[in-house]
């Protein structure tokens, strides 16, 4: 006996089937003629037993079909009643409870696909018997599956420290769960940080997130890495590696008390970040004082040591001697069962409209810009300034900059109209100057939103209904003399109109991170056209993805508030959480297999999968072949179209079964 | 002989097509019996050789039905599915075959009547078109 | 003002005749505050879209004839409505389906079009005399490019002196070209703009016809007019030529140096970037550089110059209607670039010739500046 | 036919069980599962199943390495043809490369009922006829651009050929109708249908009543020469389009354009081990001016197979054979790799067609027919 | 009636024939084409089972067969014509100019030194070289030189622009004055009672099993090849090397049998005697360098002979011999110029490839080429293999009364079968003549 015979004909054991055909009550009873499909069924192939029953999916039913595999010890079952996206579960059950492996079974749908959709009787049991012989043709050949599953390791990982990460980490630790939190930046805090106030209650922004910062810092279940990034993520769900890089901040966490005292004694500065370039910040710096972690960080643009090689003056002032120029960038490896991605939004930069003048006409500024102004935290400590110290008695707020307009983004930034309002009213209570908002639509939806749209119009606000076309400093008469011009149309009035303010105030589109598309491929994610990471279902699956164990939350999957944000970061947390409590993750029963002698590596496969599932590498053979990591692979067969040889098929989905049905279904 | 009656194969994929024709089946939308339908996970798991095997067994039309561009389960198995379809129509054409002996069709999972209606038409046009050459009375 | 019920016939009308654009509008006015009438004037272009929106276009206003197709509002519009387009249609239901009065000065212009196949009625035959002194010989087939002066420098003694200055350059470079005369009629942009789109078509056909018949693959143009509608317009017709403007082709014969600039120019010039070039068809760089490489010229930019020229009111037929003295454009442009300090205004448009050698006279400026077109430019500097 | 039949008719009994077969084997040099010896062993000691249900009976490449060397001149791939018949009987066939296209369009096309529109590729340079007694067999090649996700170069041979025999003044009938000539079919066991292709092509050569046939593919050269008259009979002398251009040449020669080059020829089992041409292709590089041949290790004779035969049982051993005899191609320093045969062509371009991330060893080297060679040095390239 | 009898061919056969009917008194007329006695023997290094020195066991028999008085050797001589019928033979023989006198050559070899010229050695098999005058090989009987016409300058070049013989060094040397380049062939015609054919083989060339490379892998030699090799005599002195440029001594060398032999291509019959001299061969290469490690790829080890299979044994338990059960298919070479050998060890039915220093193919043994002109003169016939027919119960007798024919000239046998049958021959040539 040489060489490697066929399976086929080692095993050609014994197939002893069991046909049971349903009545369904009448669905199916009264336009197929069940008895004698029941009676032909008995004449197929390796057929050991061939019942009709009334009611297959009840429990009598169901145990008819576990006495026969125990007495008459069948090895494959099939059950000709309604669709199997409708009862395969079930009936797959009752085979596992009589110790038959589930996916030695198979459904006949002569309900949905025969008695519901003709009335010829006749006809309708031929087909019936038709759908039957294929069943049969195919369960000849089906294999035992064996349904693994792997632990979930209970550790998440959230990317992005914005509200959205802070709410999502603190969630998921408070339930006693290990989380790590990777933030970009120094801090903790994101763009809400920035913020003054918040609509519709006009809260201030940093009393409400503060409290939460610093329960992310010292939480005893949330292992925060600031100032670092992802690097790489592989592996799926319930067993993630992400390596994290830890760049260098040259300051030693450790010994650094935040005394600040070396930011006092750096001379050299840069535009600082958080007041979004209105006010400089040392080469040695925290972003602000609530900085969470407390602990500076050295910026080697700016600071003279790493630029010119002189001067080390913090490392002189510090008495911990917590300054380390050595310091380099760390890698750290984490181990992770889910993955939360809160990486927020970017601002959009006004300066590719010319026709509003940022970066040309000084009191031209955006939104966050303003919103630094009205925070006492700010350069000029809350008092609404122009450049030039004076206070501004006229201000105006132009809406949908680089929103809802073809040339630049075509979706609403759905937040802008808020921040619009809650602009005018700070300005109104600081300065009491003249406010005019230039709007298409005021989109006021959320709670509290219309009332606060009425209180701000009571405020004295004017409300022009027209986008803004130009902002000039051309003046044409005496009061638009060293004023900007705003000019629009006045679509109620339906005239052109100018008006001369003192400060333009432009509210900027949320758009996708510039960073986002790199990203995504790190979590093997998609994006939608306007460049957010995609949700696996819009409505009904917003925070999943169509990768298992990757989350998405806040302004990462698209413009939203606080309010939505936070609710999708809890949504999120919640998903984690379930996945937690259950502990184990089962994979997809039906997935491909390689078989490596067949493969001649030609890495079709791989190319095309969007799972990244098949992978050629040079394994025991010399040769390269492709292995699927059974994990991430979705069992949609794609690639064993591709495949030249066959060599990859899909468990449960072979060539062999389809084809069976194909030749059984022919024949008349 | 009776009418000519085609006998079409029907390579539905489970998310939508074949949940399209489940909705056809229980708002009881009837249409002509000659097709049976094979369920398979995506229409990009339809290999040409099902469909050169089918239209050997005698099948006179063979129609593969997937989910809409993008609403595909697996991003882009019906993508896969239709460079296959357009692949296997060039060989089919060099064959001889009418061009309308295979089918495509998208069918999202709402879409039962119109699954009905597909089939209804697609009989119609076989009807004119006449049997496969292959079919089993004429081959041997 | 009693009330309006939304009129759907008007409505269909405005769509067959091309302006369904309007469906996209959602109103928020950015064109009328880009217009540039609104510089010198009111015209709430966002008011006419809506009026058709609903149906309730007045035929009678005016109004409908303001607009110079610059195509600043169409480069902004947030929806990327065609608004040249429903401005067309409007116009053409008043022209071709007489719901109202077209202006008297644009229906003698329309009837000396379709009749002798130029705007300014002269005879057909004499089209082709501004070329004699220049020792032009007419296109026969196989001459390698054909020479279209556009109905103004061809008609009009004012303006002649672009063609011949085009002319002379070509011969200079030894390019085989040629014109075909009388054969040739008004290329029928502006005309189409105005609402005559029957006008368009038999034009369109007589040139398609004239040049296929002749031979012709490629086309040398003066206007940026003849050049948008030779481009865009002609080829669903079935004329699909090679189309080439002056700017673009003075820049080829200069790079492959059959063009030697020698004679200096020290002067400063401005360009005055024309719609149908710039904004249109995004030609901008070409015409700078062909100023550039005149020895001894010094380029200076006009402010709202490229994408935000300010039209010079040519476009859309507007050459032919009077614009009220104080309301034209051209005079603005001119005095910004004499603010800008231009000895020259370089001009690449025989409409924007006409309507600035207008302002300088009006506005008895010249000493100060004078309009050269970019051709003659380079014919005095080889 | 039984078993006993099959050993008489291939002198299986001459076995020496010496193992020379599978030591020349380049299947048994990498599949340690499959030995040509322990195959006959089985049929010699009458254990049909160890034969009909062995998955490796498809893996022989017939390509007759073994035989031709084998001291009982034992037929082996002959063995195997029939041994494969009797599999089909029990329901076993090899595994189909590229989802069984290639044998469903032959089993589809041996229907009577079909009239193929396979002439679409014919460009307006290549000139053909209806009474040229002189006929072209052009094959699959039609069907072949169609199959593979890379250039397959089939029809670009097909239409150097016409180019050439229209250079040499001869234009050919081609047959819109023609069939596949039924190689695969009949070297997998199918013989019904090989028989019902036989036919088919049988009867509308002698309706075109053509004397000669050339051919491009050595694969249908074979089957014409030494198969079909064990079916049909087709009264027509049969060329291989190497042997023409030899023929040619020798008498008044061609002029070609001079094109530098160096080259290396790979022999194709079918028209060198089976026909034994193996000078006629060298005569004709030899006539290309600026043309230099190089030889490879294995040549002639000895030249090993490009890995894969009737598109059965191409698996990860196939790929090895490849890959080395490319680096065999490549070791000799010669930038293009000829052979004449479409399907060895395909084979070697797709064995360098990796898309995954490890390509495994570097094989790349340009693989070109002899017919396009030629073709290219006729003065204005066709399809350079 | 001539009581002498002819006896063509001075191998162990020929030899052992001539003495024994010298013995019996009959005279006899030994006919070799080469220049000396021992045929095939004598290029052999040691003879299986007893490893006895083939020449050691040889050169007495020679020696006596020579002096013997009842015997005329004619050495470098040729069997022309013969006519008559058993019992009267007329033979003419050619016997070629040897240009040394040989009554006064006393073999010193002189003349063998000073000869400019050089020539392949046929003797050892082509491997070494040797001069235009030159002795046959050491222990050649009878032990004179000769001049091989067609490497001697002095007949080949012609004479010198001002008319004088070129050379002629060897004249000069030889103190017995026997070069004489006047020498001519002579014809002598002799008249015998019966004829013995004895005139062996010819090692079959395996050039057309192009499969294993010989000539074009130097480290590829023949049987033959590697007895010279391996012998004293031969021309590296008995030192074992590999022919390839590094010339190391081989440590691994393999032995591939039936090389042309039980081969439908080639020969179909088994030439009997591969399997020992291969055995004997790898035994010797140990003896030689303990170090080396023999394979022997057979199908059948045929060791039928006396004491056959003990050697065999031997060789396997003290000589470091391996036996594999294969046909080698294809010998290829790597970087290093050694063999790589590929073969299926049908044993354990796998597929192996084994690189080795050195490969000795045991090529099969065909009968002379010229054994089919002697035929024709004979008129007796041959066999499809082209040996001597002779029939079971007369297996010495060919198919013409008188003439008889013994050794490996009648079929493919060992030395002590070919003494055997030289014996019976002559007994049947005796019955003859007596």
């Amino acid at each position: 006996m040489g060489g490697n015979i066929t399976a086929e004909a080692l095993d050609r054991d014994e197939r002893r089937i069991g046909v049971y055909i349903c009545h369904c009550g009448l669905n199916i009873a009264d336009t197929v003629d069940v008895e004698a499909v029941a009676n032909y069924a008995g004449t197929l192939n390796s057929v050991a037993v061939a019942r009709d029953y009334r009611f297959m999916c009840s429990d009598p039913g169901q145990d008819l079909i576990k006495n026969d595999i125990k007495e008459l010890n069948l090895n494959r079952v099939v059950v000709a009643s309604c669709s199997p996206r409708m009862h395969e579960p079930t009936f797959r059950k009752a085979c596992e409870a009589a110790s038959l492996n589930p996916y030695l079974f198979e459904m006949a749908n002569i309900r949905e696909d025969c008695s519901w959709v003709h009335d010829d009787r006749e006809v309708a049991t031929q087909k019936a018997k038709a759908l039957v012989r294929a069943a049969v043709a195919r369960v000849y050949y089906n294999d035992p599956l064996e349904i693994k599953e792997i632990p979930f390791n209970p550790d998440t990982l959230v990317v992005g420290g914005g509200i959205a990460g802070i709410q999502a980490a603190l969630e998921i630790a408070d339930s006693e769960h290990k989380v790590y939190l990777v933030e970009r930046d120094p801090s903790i805090g994101g763009h809400m940080i920035q913020l003054d106030k918040t609509f519709p209650t006009l809260d201030c922004s940093q009393c409400i997130l503060t409290p939460k910062m610093a329960a992310v810092g010292a939480h005893p279940y949330i292992e925060l890495l600031s100032y670092s990034e992802v690097e790489e993520v592989s592996g799926f769900v319930g067993a993630f590696k992400v390596k994290v890089r830890k760049k260098a901040r040259y300051v030693d966490e450790d010994k650094c008390t935040g005394c600040g005292l070396c930011q006092e004694k750096c001379p050299w500065t840069a535009d600082s970040e958080y007041d979004v370039g209105l006010s400089k910040r040392k080469a040695i710096y925290t972003p602000f004082a609530q900085a969470i972690p407390n602990v500076p960080v050295i910026d080697r643009d700016s600071c003279a040591y790493f630029l010119k090689g002189k001067c080390r003056a913090c490392e002189k002032f510090c008495e911990t001697g917590a300054i380390d120029f050595e310091q380099v960038d760390q890698f750290i490896e984490l181990e992770v069962g889910a993955i939360i991605l809160a990486t927020g939004y970017d601002a959009f930069d006004p300066s590719t409209i010319s026709q509003y003048g940022y970066g040309i006409y000084d009191n031209v500024i955006t939104g966050l810009q303003f919103e630094r102004l009205s925070a006492a935290t700010g350069p000029t400590g809350g008092e609404i300034r122009l450049k030039d110290g004076r206070k501004p008695e006229s201000v105006a707020i132009i809406h949908c900059v680089g929103s809802r307009d073809q040339n630049y983004h075509e979706y609403c930034s759905r937040v802008c109209c808020m921040y619009g309002l809650k602009v005018a009213h700070i300005v109104k209570d600081k300065t009491n100057a003249d406010v005019y908002e230039m709007y298409i639509d005021m989109r006021c939806f959320g709670e509290g939103y219309e009332e606060f749209y009425k209180r701000v119009s009571e405020e004295g606000v004017n409300f022009i209904r027209g986008k803004v076309a130009k902002v000039t400093d051309k003046a044409v008469s005496e009061e638009e003399e060293g004023k900007l011009v705003v000019i629009c149309e006045d679509t109620l009035l339906g005239s052109i109109i100018r008006v001369p303010v003192d400060m333009v105030v432009l509210c900027i589109a949320l758009e996708a991170r510039s960073d986002a598309e790199e990203v995504a491929r790190k979590f093997i994610i998609s994006r939608r056209a306007d460049g957010f990471f995609l949700e696996r279902h819009v409505k009904l699956d917003p925070v999943a993805t169509p990768s298992d164990g990757v989350l998405i939350a806040g302004c990462c999957q698209g413009p939203k508030d606080i309010p939505d944000t936070v609710v999708q970061a809890s949504a999120a947390a919640a998903r984690v959480l379930a996945m937690i409590s259950k502990g184990r993750v089962t994979l997809e029963a039906s997935v491909s297999h390689v078989n490596e002698d067949l493969c001649i590596g030609c890495g079709r496969c791989e190319e095309l999968c969007e799972f990244h599932a098949p992978k050629v590498g040079i394994y025991e053979k010399p040769m390269p072949v492709s292995r699927v990591n059974e994990a991430l692979c979705k069992g949609c067969g794609a690639c064993a179209v591709a495949c030249p040889t066959g060599a990859i098929s899909i468990k449960h989905f072979k060539p062999e079964q389809i084809l069976a049905m194909v030749d059984a279904l022919a024949e008349t | 002989m009776s009418e000519f009656e085609p006998s079409i194969l029907c390579f539905a994929c489970n998310w939508c097509s074949y949940a399209a024709a489940d909705i056809a089946g229980t708002s009881r939308i009837h249409y002509p019996p000659n097709v049976r339908l094979l369920r398979v996970m995506c229409s990009g798991m339809v290999d040409a050789e099902y469909v050169m095997k089918a239209l050997e067994a005698g099948f006179d039309g063979v129609m593969v039905a997937g989910c809409h561009i993008g609403d595909c389960h697996y991003i882009s198995g019906n993508i896969k599915a239709q460079e296959m379809v357009t692949r296997l129509k060039k060989l089919l054409h060099i064959l001889g075959l009418e061009d309308e002996r295979l089918m495509l069709k998208w069918i999202a999972t709402s879409e039962g009547p119109i699954f009905a209606e597909t089939i209804k038409e697609y009989v119609e046009q076989l009807k004119k078109l006449g049997p496969s050459p292959f079919r089993k009375e004429l081959v041997t | 003002m009693q009330a309006l019920t939304p009129y759907k016939d008007a409505i269909d009308i405005v769509k067959e005749a091309g302006g369904e654009a309007f469906e996209q509008c959602y109103q928020c006015g950015l064109c009328s505050g880009t217009c540039p009438w609104n510089l010198v004037t009111s015209f709430i272009v966002r008011r006419l879209i809506h009026q058709a929106q609903l149906g309730l276009v007045d035929f009678e206003d005016d109004d409908l004839w303001l607009c110079a197709t610059c195509g600043a509002c169409v480069a902004r519009c947030p929806r990327g409505v065609e608004i040249i387009d429903i401005m067309r249609a409007m116009r053409n239901v008043v022209a071709e389906v007489g719901a109202a009065k077209v202006p008297d000065s644009l229906r003698i212009t329309a009837k000396n079009i379709a009749s002798a196949g130029n705007p300014q009625g002269e005879a057909r035959e004499i089209r082709g005399n501004w070329a004699e002194e220049s020792k032009v010989k007419t296109f026969t087939e196989g001459t390698e490019l054909l020479y279209f002066s556009c109905c103004v420098p061809a008609y009009d003694p004012k303006v002649r002196r672009i063609a011949q200055a085009t002319a002379g350059i070509l011969n200079k470079a030894g390019v085989d070209f040629g014109i075909l005369g009388a054969k040739e009629s008004c290329c029928g942009e502006s005309i189409r703009k105005a609402g005559n789109e029957s006008i368009f078509q038999s034009l369109a056909n007589s040139n398609i016809q004239a040049f296929t018949e002749s031979g012709v693959s490629k086309v040398l143009v003066s206007s940026p007019h003849c050049y948008h509608t030779f481009k865009n317009e002609y080829p669903a017709l079935g004329g699909n030529f090679e189309v080439v403007h002056t700017a673009q082709y003075l820049l080829e014969l200069i790079r492959d140096q059959k063009l030697k600039l020698t004679k200096e120019l020290n002067k400063k010039v401005a360009y005055q970037d024309p719609c149908y070039l710039g904004r249109h068809n995004g030609i901008y760089d070409e015409p700078r550089e062909v100023l550039r490489s005149i020895p001894g010229l010094e380029l200076i930019e006009l402010p709202d110059s490229r994408e935000e020229s300010i039209c010079c009111g040519g476009g859309g037929g507007r050459i032919w209607i009077e614009t009220k003295k104080g309301e034209r454009f051209s005079d603005l442009r001119l005095e910004q670039a004499i603010e800008a300090g231009a000895e020259i205004l370089a001009v690449a448009c025989p409409y924007c010739m006409l309507n600035f050698d207008d302002s300088v006279l009006t506005m008895d400026k010249g000493e100060i500046i004078e309009i050269r077109d970019i051709s003659e430019l380079v014919w005095g500097a080889i | 036919m039984s078993l006993e039949d099959i050993i008489q008719e291939t002198k299986t009994f001459y076995c020496l069980d010496c193992g020379k077969c599978t030591g020349l084997c380049p299947v048994s040099r990498y599949n340690p599962a499959y030995s040509p010896r322990v195959m006959l062993e089985n049929a010699l000691f009458g254990f049909q199943d160890d034969l009909t249900y062995n998955h490796d009976l498809f893996s022989c490449l017939t390509c007759y390495a073994c035989s031709s060397k084998c001291p009982g001149d034992v037929d082996y791939p002959l063995f195997i043809q029939k041994a494969r018949a009797l599999a089909l009987d029990a329901g076993q066939h090899g595994d189909c490369a590229h989802s069984g296209t290639v044998q469903s369009l032959a089993r589809l096309m041996s229907n009577p009922g079909v009239s193929q529109n396979r002439l679409e590729w014919l460009s307006d340079g290549l000139r053909i006829s209806t009474q040229s007694d002189t006929m072209f067999f052009v094959g699959c090649a039609p069907y072949f651009e169609h199959i593979f996700d890379f250039d397959s170069g089939a029809i670009d041979a097909v239409k150097a050929s016409l180019k050439i025999l229209n250079h040499c003044g001869i234009e050919p009938v081609v047959l819109p109708n023609e069939r596949c000539c039924g190689h695969d079919m009949l070297w997998t066991g199918d013989v019904e249908t090989f028989r019902r292709l036989a036919e088919h092509n049988a009867a509308i050569i002698k309706e075109a009543g053509v004397k000669k046939i050339i051919f491009s593919c050595p694969e249908g050269y074979r089957t014409f020469k030494e198969d079909y008259p064990k079916y049909v009979d087709i009264d027509c002398e049969l060329q291989h389009i190497s042997e023409f251009l030899a023929d040619r040449i020798a008498e008044n020669g061609l002029d070609f354009s001079e094109v530098k080059r160096k080259v290396t020829y790979h022999d194709p089992c079918r028209l060198g081990r089976h026909l034994g041409i193996y000078e006629q292709p060298r005569k004709v590089i030899a006539a290309l001016p600026g043309i230099e041949l190089v030889e490879m290790e294995h040549n002639k004779e000895e030249s090993l197979c490009c890995g894969t035969s009737a598109f059965v049982n191409c698996d990860s051993c196939s790929k090895q054979i490849r890959v080395d005899r490319l680096l065999e191609a490549k070791a000799t320093g010669a930038d293009t790799l000829i052979t004449s045969c479409p399907k060895c062509q395909i084979h070697f371009r797709c064995a360098m067609t990796n898309k995954g991330e490890e390509k495994g060893p570097d094989v790349e080297i340009e693989v070109m027919d002899l017919v396009n060679l030629v073709a290219n040095a006729l003065g204005d390239g066709h399809n350079e | 009636m001539s009581d002498a009898v002819l006896v063509i061919g001075g191998g162990i056969a020929g030899i052992q024939a001539s003495l024994d009917l010298a013995d019996m008194g009959k005279h006899v007329y030994l006919v070799e084409k080469s220049p000396s006695i021992g045929g095939r023997m004598a290029q052999l290094d040691k003879t299986f089972p007893t490893n006895d020195c083939s020449i050691c066991i040889l050169a007495p028999k020679m020696a006596d067969c020579y002096d013997h008085s009842n015997t005329t050797i004619l050495t470098y001589s040729e069997v022309k014509e013969i006519t008559g019928s058993a019992g009267d033979f007329t033979v003419t023989v050619l016997k070629k100019a040897r240009y040394v006198d040989a009554k006064k050559c006393t073999g010193c070899g002189e003349c063998t030194e000073k000869c400019p010229a050089k020539a392949p050695d046929l003797f050892n098999m082509g491997l070494g070289t040797r001069k235009a005058a030159y002795l046959y090989f050491l222990q050649a009987v009878p032990r004179v030189a000769l001049i091989d016409q067609e490497y001697c300058i002095r007949m080949t070049k012609g004479l010198t622009k001002d008319g004088k013989p070129r050379c002629g060094v060897c004249k000069d040397v030889c103190q017995a004055g026997a070069i004489d380049f006047d020498q001519q062939d002579e014809e002598i015609t002799l008249n015998v009672g019966a004829i013995i054919i004895a005139t062996g083989f010819d090692p079959y060339d395996p050039t057309s099993l192009t499969e294993y490379g010989y000539r074009r892998y130097k480290n590829v030699v023949t049987a033959m090849e590697y007895e010279r090799l391996i012998c004293a005599s031969g021309p590296t002195g008995g030192h074992l090397k590999r022919l390839s440029a590094d010339d190391r001594d081989p440590k691994t060398i393999a032995f591939i049998q039936c090389v042309g032999s039980r081969d439908l291509h080639h020969n179909k019959y088994c030439a009997s005697v591969c399997c020992m001299h291969s055995t004997k061969e790898a035994i010797l290469a140990n003896e030689h360098d303990p170090e080396i490690h023999s394979y022997i790829f057979y199908i059948d080890i045929r060791a039928s002979g006396k004491g056959f299979q003990d050697y065999v044994a031997r060789a396997k338990k003290e000589y470091n011999v391996t036996y594999i059960r294969s046909r080698v298919a294809e010998i290829a070479q790597d970087a290093g110029e050694n063999p790589v050998i590929w073969y299926e060890d049908t044993n354990s039915r796998q597929v192996k490839s084994m690189t080795v220093d050195l490969v000795v193919l045991a090529t099969c043994m065909v009968p002379r080429t010229d054994a089919v002109g002697l035929a024709a003169i004979t008129h007796t016939a041959l066999d499809e293999y082209k040996f001597f027919q002779t029939s079971p119960l007369a297996p010495v007798d060919t198919t013409i009364p008188g003439i008889f024919a013994c050794g490996y000239c009648q079929g493919p046998m060992d030395i002590p079968e070919s003494v055997a049958q030289a014996s019976a021959a002559a007994a049947r040539a005796a019955e003859i003549v007596s």
